[in-house]
């Protein structure tokens, strides 16, 4: 009898806090996204999971010694995860449309504006004592902005480790989420005669400009910021082992085997981050309404950065390719392409919008690593 | 630390920072494009890289080298494509 | 001369013990099992070469700092590697004959009486005298008859570490002995009528209700028996990246890359737990009986449900399948239709047997969730 | 602990063991019953999941989606099964 | 303005020291040697660019705390990353040329000699005064000699963690200087017809031997050596994965998907041992030099043990063969059949220069042992 | 230590070591010879291995049973070697 009342004592009914269902309910909502509204499941599959598992009451699975607490620790707090992660994206990632147009760079930069205005809108909140973020917090908020999930995540561990939770789950939605916050703001922005705009086709790009491009990349971060290296020093191997063309083996397993392992851990390990006490809080809102302002104000400037580019330049560049300056690969891009089939049925703007995709990417991880330095230093 | 201490680091993480990212990347843009002037002059059609015989590690197989075939990869992916062409009409 | 007598001292030779020699001998014949006898040499032949190194006089393989030593400590030790693998059993499981026939869950919970059975078993053997089981090891030990390596070893590394290898290498070879135990078990307690029975064609069971299983699973888990949550979470979750049909490249390589090499090494800290003295005493062949057993009772117990069942729901259940609850996926379920076919070669059982083989899975976890519940807590 | 505990505790645990597998398993059997109806009830044709575009991630480029394109999985398949049936004449 | 001066003082070029941009400048030409020049690119564009992060000043990549650091002490430091990598290696070897024929395993014994005699030399440059290693150093030193890169590092990461970085680069950067050293060694040494000489066709091997072959070669091992157990026992392992037959998809995982993850880290861990101060010395120079000298005595002492040995045996032996006995798999066999071929344009000596190229990696990992053994115990 | 005895342990473990992967490989020879001859007359036509149908393991499903099977690989292999020759005309 009384082993009885120990199984019940030890069951999950028994020891169940509000808080423990709650999250298990935002675990099968993240499921739901990820499954039927195709909200990059890669990523939110294994993350909703792990919170589904995290919250178990009495199992443990994220208090020291339980599974997802060590896969966190060996792979999350390390950084090892999302820098293996941005090797993998290094490897799939084609920089020949950038190195044909490298003015596109300015895009990617343009459209960081949204991180740091993020992060001025959440110490802005903290100042009106409506949130309680600091510094170092407000600045891995900001990166949200990047539309960068591994960069996220990074920048979450070292900067605001508390966070990481909603922060991840924020990059990643909002990511899911990018062919419905962007159009609006594009159509707003620009006029039909500009989204008609058609871009001359782009040059090839010699095998040899794309080997040297991640070694370039690699020196100027080394120069400049070293704070970057780890993200853009692992993204550069991996853009190099694509394109040398001698250690394709090496590539092929960094673009599959090695970043789908990866993955699932990483999510389980951010999963772990998803419990009561550090989700459902008004922080989280505060993230999540920031994030999404975030997409918006990126978006925007970028493509206000590529109007100012036509006006310039003569003409020649369509306006529409600046949003996907916020990165989201290569949903941004695609994005960016389908606006422009609208205004014009025979203007493609896919891969002149991978120019600044691409440097989009480039562009948070040196705004990340500008928030370390800045503010770890 | 009072609040418009954090106000005040706030925005100057936000001005430095945009000017970094943008000072990074405008001579990214000009390194990139003195970069390609280079390999365009003087490297200008260079051996293709795959052409070589790729060496084999100690004790790789002929099995593993056939899947570093880039014209094999190549045919696999035509097939697909057909493939996929008769499945779409 | 004083270097050459060093190694002289320092060869196998000269340090042999007997012990070592004979646990040489039987990790050569573990080799010989698996690769002639085809003993489940997926895991017989890490085990057994593992079983050969660990044994090499002088090489410490298995001792602090060694090769083997490592293994353990990282994979098994955390139970990291166990888990790892049921993700990817997870991820290669089909619910849905199970689901298609719910009421085949009653026999993979009869099977599991071979379990407990066992645990008597072994504390009775202790009080006669004969061996010397505490509870622990006794529910270890019990946990063989589950049929479940992965199982079997995440609950010896939990409750009986010192009893991990021959239970290890009792679980995987009686798993590959199933052809041979179980048809004489099966044969005598049922008649002939009863194994000519043809059960009716399975419905087919929609995509939505194969997402939601895993989940279901979960859940119920969750609430009622926590401490089965690390394996059984970590199975739905496999199940539920093979189901959901939105991340088949994490599914796939979940299912070759990664719980190959977990095997592997899982194998070989196995092996790492096959030294002299904790495999050559009494005890080890205490388990290896008590394993036997335990099959067997488990192969009956099986066997008379499916017969009760049939009864009570007035006949349309084929006692053949009830073997099948033991798990030993997909050979028990294989055996089944075998007899099935001899008995009548129109009666294709394979399919029905299915269920209750996959149902045995679940319920062997379960009987492991309140054994580490009740003699760890 | 005496022995006649030990094997007292054997015996408990087995009861409580066993009792909880059936009573858990049944529980499955009714929820997973429950659950099938409303899918069957609710959700009668669900449109096929995989046949709405799989988004990438980041970066993920047109031949790993192809690894996922279930048309091409099916055709593969079924050239093995001919093969297979060939082979085994 | 404060903040503008913390930038530029933690900026790359501020922090820069003369040590570091010429170790970028190596690392340049590591990756310039793999990619254009095909030395080994799948370990010298890991290595490369690993000594490429390695230097990045400020970041500190290779210091306590970062990446690549910590790749080193979870897999260099501990042995792990050279056993697996030998695994894989021994997953890839085929024995059959060497069982056809034994007695070319005294070539393998016989080029060995180029590891003992470097070894001497680096004793001898530190009598002189000209160097300063120890024995252990010098024992590290002379693995180069053996023409395999995961013996050198696991030997050095034992012997000599100080001198693993130029021992792992020299011992990569020769073995794709093989075609280069090589062959004017192998001219010198032998007269025209000697080179013309054609050997018999190799007879057939079972499966039954290949599978006893790698249990014969670590049973003697594990009477003899032990030192030399866990490098020869993964190697043996991979090996009878390989032909067992019952295993292939573990075989194919670990050829494939676990040699080419662990072949990326162990790359950059090496990296991370190219720091100035550990690499731009005397010592390194003495390195390259002893390491180029040993592959030549290497070559030579093959050569002239297959010259005596065509003369015992009365002719058919071919001395070019005699060269592939440094290991260095496959490229040395193909010097010997590219010679062989010059000479007589019908005289293949392919498969024949395997069985010496084989036995020349267990020579060398037996060498290891011995060292190990001698100086460590 | 003295420079002297370095040398003197340097000229020590070459003789040692030299001598052991001697006498090692030299036993091995004669082993290997052995085991053929063991092999060659007592197991004369051992039952081809890959012939037994290869054991699943718990779950896995027909799919990757199919990666092991040598014929399948065999047909892949031929149609590779075709290509290939069509290729090198
Ligand atoms: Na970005
Ligand atoms: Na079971
Ligand atoms: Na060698």
């Amino acid at each position: 009898m009384e082993k009885l009342l120990q199984i019940w004592h030890s069951s999950g009914i028994y020891q169940l806090e509000t808080g423990q269902a709650v999250m298990m309910v935002v675990g099968l909502i993240l499921l739901y996204l990820a499954i039927r509204k195709n909200f990059e499941p890669l990523l939110l599959v294994p993350i909703g999971f792990g919170g589904l598992l995290a919250n178990i009451p009495g199992a443990g699975l994220a208090d020291p010694g339980g599974a997802l607490y060590m896969i966190y620790q060996v792979g999350i707090e390390t950084g090892m995860f999302p820098l293996i992660i941005f090797m993998g994206v290094g490897a799939m990632t084609d920089f020949g449309p950038l190195l044909a147009n490298p003015k596109t760079l300015f895009l990617g930069a343009a459209a960081q504006f949204g991180i740091f205005a993020t992060l001025l809108g959440a110490v802005g909140l903290t100042s009106m004592g409506l949130m309680d973020f600091s510094l170092a917090d407000a600045a891995a908020i900001g990166i949200i902005g990047g539309a960068d999930g591994p960069t996220s995540i990074y920048v979450a561990s070292v900067l605001a480790p508390d966070l990481l939770g909603p922060i991840a789950v924020a990059s990643y939605s909002y990511m899911a989420l990018v062919p419905l916050i962007q159009p609006p703001i594009m159509r707003a922005l620009t006029s039909e005669s500009e989204r008609q705009i058609k871009m001359v086709q782009l040059r090839h790009v010699s095998k040899t400009e794309k080997i040297a491009f991640p070694l370039l990349v690699l020196i100027l971060v080394a120069m400049l910021l070293p704070d970057a290296a780890p993200l853009l020093g692992m993204f550069c191997f991996g853009n190099l082992m694509k394109e040398c063309g001698v250690v394709d083996r090496l590539s092929d397993t960094v673009q599959n085997a090695l970043i789908n392992i990866v993955t699932i851990f990483l999510g389980l390990g951010v999963g772990s981050k998803l419990s009561a006490e550090k989700f459902l809080n008004a922080e989280t809102l505060g993230i999540l309404v920031l994030g999404m302002v975030a997409f918006g104000i990126g978006t925007a400037s970028g493509v206000l950065m590529a109007k100012l580019m036509n006006r310039l330049t003569g003409g020649g560049i369509n306006p529409l390719i600046g949003s996907a300056g916020v990165s989201a690969v290569p949903m941004a891009a695609r994005v960016s392409n389908k606006l422009g089939l609208e205004a014009n049925s025979q203007n493609f703007l896919l891969m002149h919008a991978m120019g600044p995709n691409v440097a989009g990417v480039v562009g948070s991880a040196v705004a990340a690593g500008i928030m370390i330095n800045f503010v770890g230093g | 630390m009072q609040e418009s201490d954090l106000m005040l680091d706030g925005l100057n993480l936000m001005m430095y920072g945009m000017g970094f990212v943008f000072t990074f990347l405008t001579l990214l843009v000009f390194a990139t494009r003195a970069m390609s002037m280079v390999v365009t002059k003087w490297f200008p059609t260079p051996e293709p890289v795959t052409a070589k015989p790729v060496p084999l590690a100690p004790g790789f197989t002929p099995a593993q080298l056939a899947a570093n075939d880039p014209q094999l990869i190549a045919v696999l992916t035509a097939a697909v494509h057909r493939h996929r062409q008769e499945q779409g009409k």
